[in-house]
């Protein structure tokens, strides 16, 4: 089977998906690059985003399909609302999630509110694809995952998955759904790479995934907090505790049986998200796990989450700020130990 | 000169407007619907002129100053009052009050509670036509307000950059809220916001039905053939209070007076001469003006109210409802 | 002591503080009204918002202070941080928490960050005035409460008070922080009124108030849900059920102690939050419990929150959509029992 | 004629910036610094003119692509380079990296990572200044792709109507990341945006140090005696690509060959005998430049790193940590 980067899969998922339905738009900057130098040999191409994601998709399906657009996130999410509307299947890309502040209204007044207000009548077949997570040194402001600020906007959907099988699988199933859709690509995760059949179906969306088998403690890991955990439950086993791993990939809807179902065989539970800790994801499955789960639990629900500070820039501060195998690992032993 | 029964669409739908919304500031008065209402009086012919030069299936955006647009955009009169009422049976199944009235299927796109959030959208309707070689138009409707704010800037960059047909027309009725618009504009005109863009740009008299009309149709002909957003302002006034039950303290009672004088349903029934319409047809007019609005009324008011839970229906299309 | 609504307290905390510090102004949209009609008599002071809170200020304190905006909250929230990283105290409104989407960035990226990601030199003595909440019937987008979204990033702080009495005393602090506060002001609260002394000293942030002593069970209320959690309590008292209710007031930071003593008192909880659930306040208050009060815990966490829906408009869906009293004292019968 | 000492400073800056942008350049190739650097290679007149017509403590604002401005406004180059190295002694105690560099006590308001979020900013500062009847200049740097964004046009909207006193100084360097400016622009020329507000614009030639320098001078004047925003285009060409690491391919070999006739850099070196400079004093600013741009690095090579729970601090003013 091909090994592909998750890079390389998104790519892959979005060929698929603008050679499968003609409806099926791309708008962004640079989502192709080099406009007003197409002239110029090689160039109309040039980018591909500034992760080289979207590249070859202008020269295979043409500028009606994959436009560039101005530093415009405001008009240009707004339009991709009109557009699904009316029968297209648009995909815009938030360059970072860091940005989302300068078109929020567009997804939570718009996008995740207009068939709901208007009695039913529209969907709003659009995905909004965006890079988020630290650890690339790049700063407050293009580090952030704010996973969570999309999670609490009933109306949408927010997709985030971890190796690259999952990336297109949720593309694919991401395209064709009939609502809203944030897809969010964790660009430490671009080139990690797995085996991805060519003919992978679209994996619905709200349903997680069972990383690792395990019966002692359940860590349900945040996209790229898989690595981590996985990395943590390798360790652990030294000390004879045994992690069940699960990556819920997509945050709503949230696939809480799956969870539940873990927690009453473990009753003991970690959470790891990179975003802030307050009023994040890991506060809110915490949360369902206290409500639904009460008498399974043999001890609080931990949450490792990244502490309460915009991402700081420098690599010492930066690599503090992530939670890492270690917190985790430290925090499995003491539930244990409990 | 208009044929008869675009005549009989035009002077129908300006009636049914004002005595709707007439009514509905007494409703408003006496208390007795909920929520927010935003009337329209004075936007009569801005409503009717520009929808009477578009298909029934053309795409627009209205805002949360919509009844008038509803109206001209042949959505239901009965649903839409119901909708106001909250009833079930309402044009958003309840579910969007008078801020919301739209309908998909008449070719709303939405009326938006957020000022500027119409022109993207309806950028993005008509790029769908574009890429599709659709036959629809898109007209966004706003306010002399919303052109300060950064989405319509941004809409209207797009709109230019990419070539899209489509027209932006701004209802310049001399207020934003409680502000005159002499205040909040930076320049001479208010076209002038077009300079930004180098988009072309028409300003009309929108208290005369008529000449909204034709130059609708004019900038429509134009945007199309030269594949370029149009800017369109028209002139009118806002008689009603930013909502009702506003003091509209701050609109001079000179300055009302003064624009009576230029009514848009005044200018209309001025004209109809013109039009080789007759007293009687006016007042037929009339009469079926207010046998529609009141039948509306009686509808709703004889509405079942959904049931709370049906709150929970529609959020997403493909799972019916939200547990919880 | 005179008794004043919430819409007094606020104006009073408001002149009070124009009047103890020239560096305070206000900006917003016709927060005085009337612009360009100042000739015509009476009516230079002509709205104070669409509620009238800020009505006479203009009045008062001239155009240089009070100043009348344009449709921009992008451009003006944006003034408001340079204004406050440059001697300021701007009071900014944003009239409905709704409109949060078209200004965010300029909280989340630059009001948030500037302190952290500059080096620790500025300071943004700024305060977010704005309108929340559902009750009103005021429709899908001027209707929602959205305290998680400001809630979630690290750099803001969140309050949002219940009476009139917090709310002066809260909105008198606010202006004076350091920090750029988000002030939540909630629609059907206005009209409500307490005694409040003409002399109330500023209450410190981060500080939540015991709204009632009980021991059966603690319910932890966000700002109008107070109203129905001492409802509820009166009512449970026929059931000899003892409830204590604690108003956090203050979201971020939050008074963790004061719930975490309630809980070890009562061992269960119910928080009421008017908002949709997920990655919630309630949510957030819950994860904490967990995480810090398992063994105190006598049954899961209850959260009691509006559905994941948008906020309806007619009366049967909306008050359906809120938390009632009912739920409330249902789940604490159900507690109880358990 | 300008003095010895605004030359002085003129010249050494120029070299300063210039220098140190390719040092930096060879040091990202080596990728010996961590994140991302976005250098201002073909910036440096219109960060030196701009800052020469500054007073010290003026407030600016500037993007990600600051080093220059920070140079100019002359933050310490040593703390700026150890920023970028992400040590403790960095200008923002490592907290903030190249893209976010900045010194509040020397007027910077921020080097904002958020396209056009500096305009507003600065219109606040400007606005506090109005209001205390301060003497403090005001003027925010942005892009030629800026100029599309939203929280531009509220900004400059504002300003204006405001009455306001403040620069809107845009880079036009003919590109936004990849995309050529002649394709992105509406308009002729740039500075029509600024028609939208009826606002004063000048263009100038944004290589030549002493014409930014007198249009900057010229607009401040102006700028504070209508009290009015201004809003000042300078041309350019961006010699460094978006980031280091761009290819670059879509940058023409001709246009680059002919943007180099231009450098700012070599036009300065050919004007300097109109200032009674000769060769020697030409080598002298070099000299220094370079000697001042190895210390730089010499000293943030041997700073030492921040530890990790060095994240923890600043947040808020009132309590120095946030606890996880
Ligand atoms: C983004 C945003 N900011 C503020 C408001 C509050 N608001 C509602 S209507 C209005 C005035 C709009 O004036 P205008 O555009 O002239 O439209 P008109 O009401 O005159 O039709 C304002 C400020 C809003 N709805 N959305
Ligand atoms: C709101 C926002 N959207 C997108 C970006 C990504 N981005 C960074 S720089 C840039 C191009 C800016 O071009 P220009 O304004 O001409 O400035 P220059 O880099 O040429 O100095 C873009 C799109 C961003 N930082 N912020
Ligand atoms: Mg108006
Ligand atoms: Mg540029």
């Amino acid at each position: 089977m091909p090994i592909k980067t998750v890079k390389e899969a998104i790519n892959d998922a979005l060929v698929q998906s603008f050679e499968n339905d003609k409806n099926v738009i791309l708008m962004g900057e640079d989502i192709a690059g080099g406009k007003g130098r197409e002239q110029y040999r090689g160039t109309q191409d040039a980018w591909g985003g500034p992760f080289g994601v979207t590249q070859g998709l202008f020269t295979k399906f043409g500028g009606e399909r994959v436009r560039d657009t101005t530093i415009a996130e405001a008009g240009f999410f707004g339009a991709a609302v009109g557009a699904a509307m009316t029968g297209l299947r648009p995909i815009v890309e938030l360059m970072y999630v860091d940005f989302a502040g300068v078109c929020f209204d567009q997804m939570m007044n718009q996008a995740a509110k207009v068939r709901y207000m208007f009695g039913g009548k529209q969907k709003v077949p659009m995905v909004v694809r965006t890079v988020v997570g630290a650890g690339f040194r790049a700063g407050s402001e293009h580090s952030q995952t704010l996973y969570s600020l999309y999670t609490h906007i009933p109306g949408l959907k927010v997709v985030a998955p971890y190796d690259a099988y999952d990336a297109k699988g949720l593309l694919l199933s991401s395209i064709q759904d009939d609502d809203p859709v944030i897809f969010m690509e964790h660009k430490r995760l671009y080139m990690t790479s797995c085996e991805v059949p060519d003919d992978l179906k679209p994996i619905p969306l709200g349903k997680g995934k069972i990383r690792k088998n395990g019966s002692d403690v359940t860590i349900v890991a945040i996209q790229r907090m898989n690595l981590f955990a996985e990395e943590a439950a390798k360790e652990l086993e030294n000390n004879n505790i045994s992690c069940e791993i699960i990556d819920p990939r997509s945050y709503s809807p949230l696939d809480e049986d799956l969870i539940y179902t873990s927690v009453k065989k473990t009753g003991r539970v970690i959470i790891v998200d990179e975003s802030n800790p307050k009023c994040s994801l890991a506060s809110e499955i915490s949360s369902l796990i206290s409500e639904n789960c009460f008498s399974d639990l043999k001890s609080g629900v931990i949450k490792i989450t990244a502490p309460h500070t915009p991402v700081p820039f420098s690599p010492p501060m930066e690599d503090f700020y992530i939670p890492s195998s270690k917190k985790i690992g430290n925090a499995a032993k003491e539930l244990l130990n409990a | 000169m208009l044929d008869k029964n675009k005549l009989d669409w035009i002077y129908n739908k300006l009636f049914t407007i004002r005595f709707f919304e007439e009514r509905i500031k007494k409703i408003a008065k006496e208390k007795s619907v909920p929520g927010y209402l935003h009337t329209c009086i004075g936007s009569e012919a801005i409503c009717v002129g520009v929808m009477a030069a578009l298909n029934k299936d053309d795409w627009i955006s209205s805002t949360y100053r919509n009844h008038g647009h509803a109206i001209a955009k042949d959505c239901n009169l009965n649903q839409i009052t119901s909708e106001i009422y909250g009833r079930s049976t309402g044009i958003c199944k309840g579910r969007g009050g008078s801020m919301h009235i739209s309908d998909f299927d008449r070719g709303m796109l939405g009326s938006f509670g957020i000022v500027a959030a119409g022109p993207p959208v309806v950028l993005g309707a008509a790029l769908q036509e574009k890429i599709n070689n659709g036959s629809k138009n898109s007209v966004s409707f706003f306010g002399d307000g919303a052109i300060h704010n950064g989405a319509f800037h941004e809409a209207a960059g797009l709109a230019k950059l990419w070539n899209i047909p489509m027209l932006f027309v701004c209802e310049n009725n001399g207020y934003a809220e409680a502000t005159a618009t002499d205040w909040h504009l930076n320049t001479k005109e208010l076209s002038d916001i077009s300079k930004a863009y180098d988009m072309i740009a028409y300003s009309g008299n929108g208290n005369d039905v008529f000449e909204v009309f034709n130059l609708t149709n004019k900038a429509l002909k134009e945007s199309r053939n030269k594949q370029t957003p149009i800017f369109l302002e028209f002139k009118n006034y806002r008689f009603s209070g930013q909502y009702e039950g506003d003091t509209q303290l701050y609109q001079p009672e000179e300055e009302i007076e003064n624009a009576k004088k230029n009514d848009p349903i005044k200018l209309a029934i001025d004209n109809a001469k013109n039009h080789n319409l007759t007293k009687d047809d006016i007042e037929k007019y009339k009469k079926n003006a207010l046998d529609t609005v009141n039948s509306a009324f009686d509808f709703a008011d004889t509405q079942p109210w959904p049931k709370g839970e049906d709150a929970l229906e529609e959020v997403y299309v493909n799972y019916p409802r939200e547990v919880n």
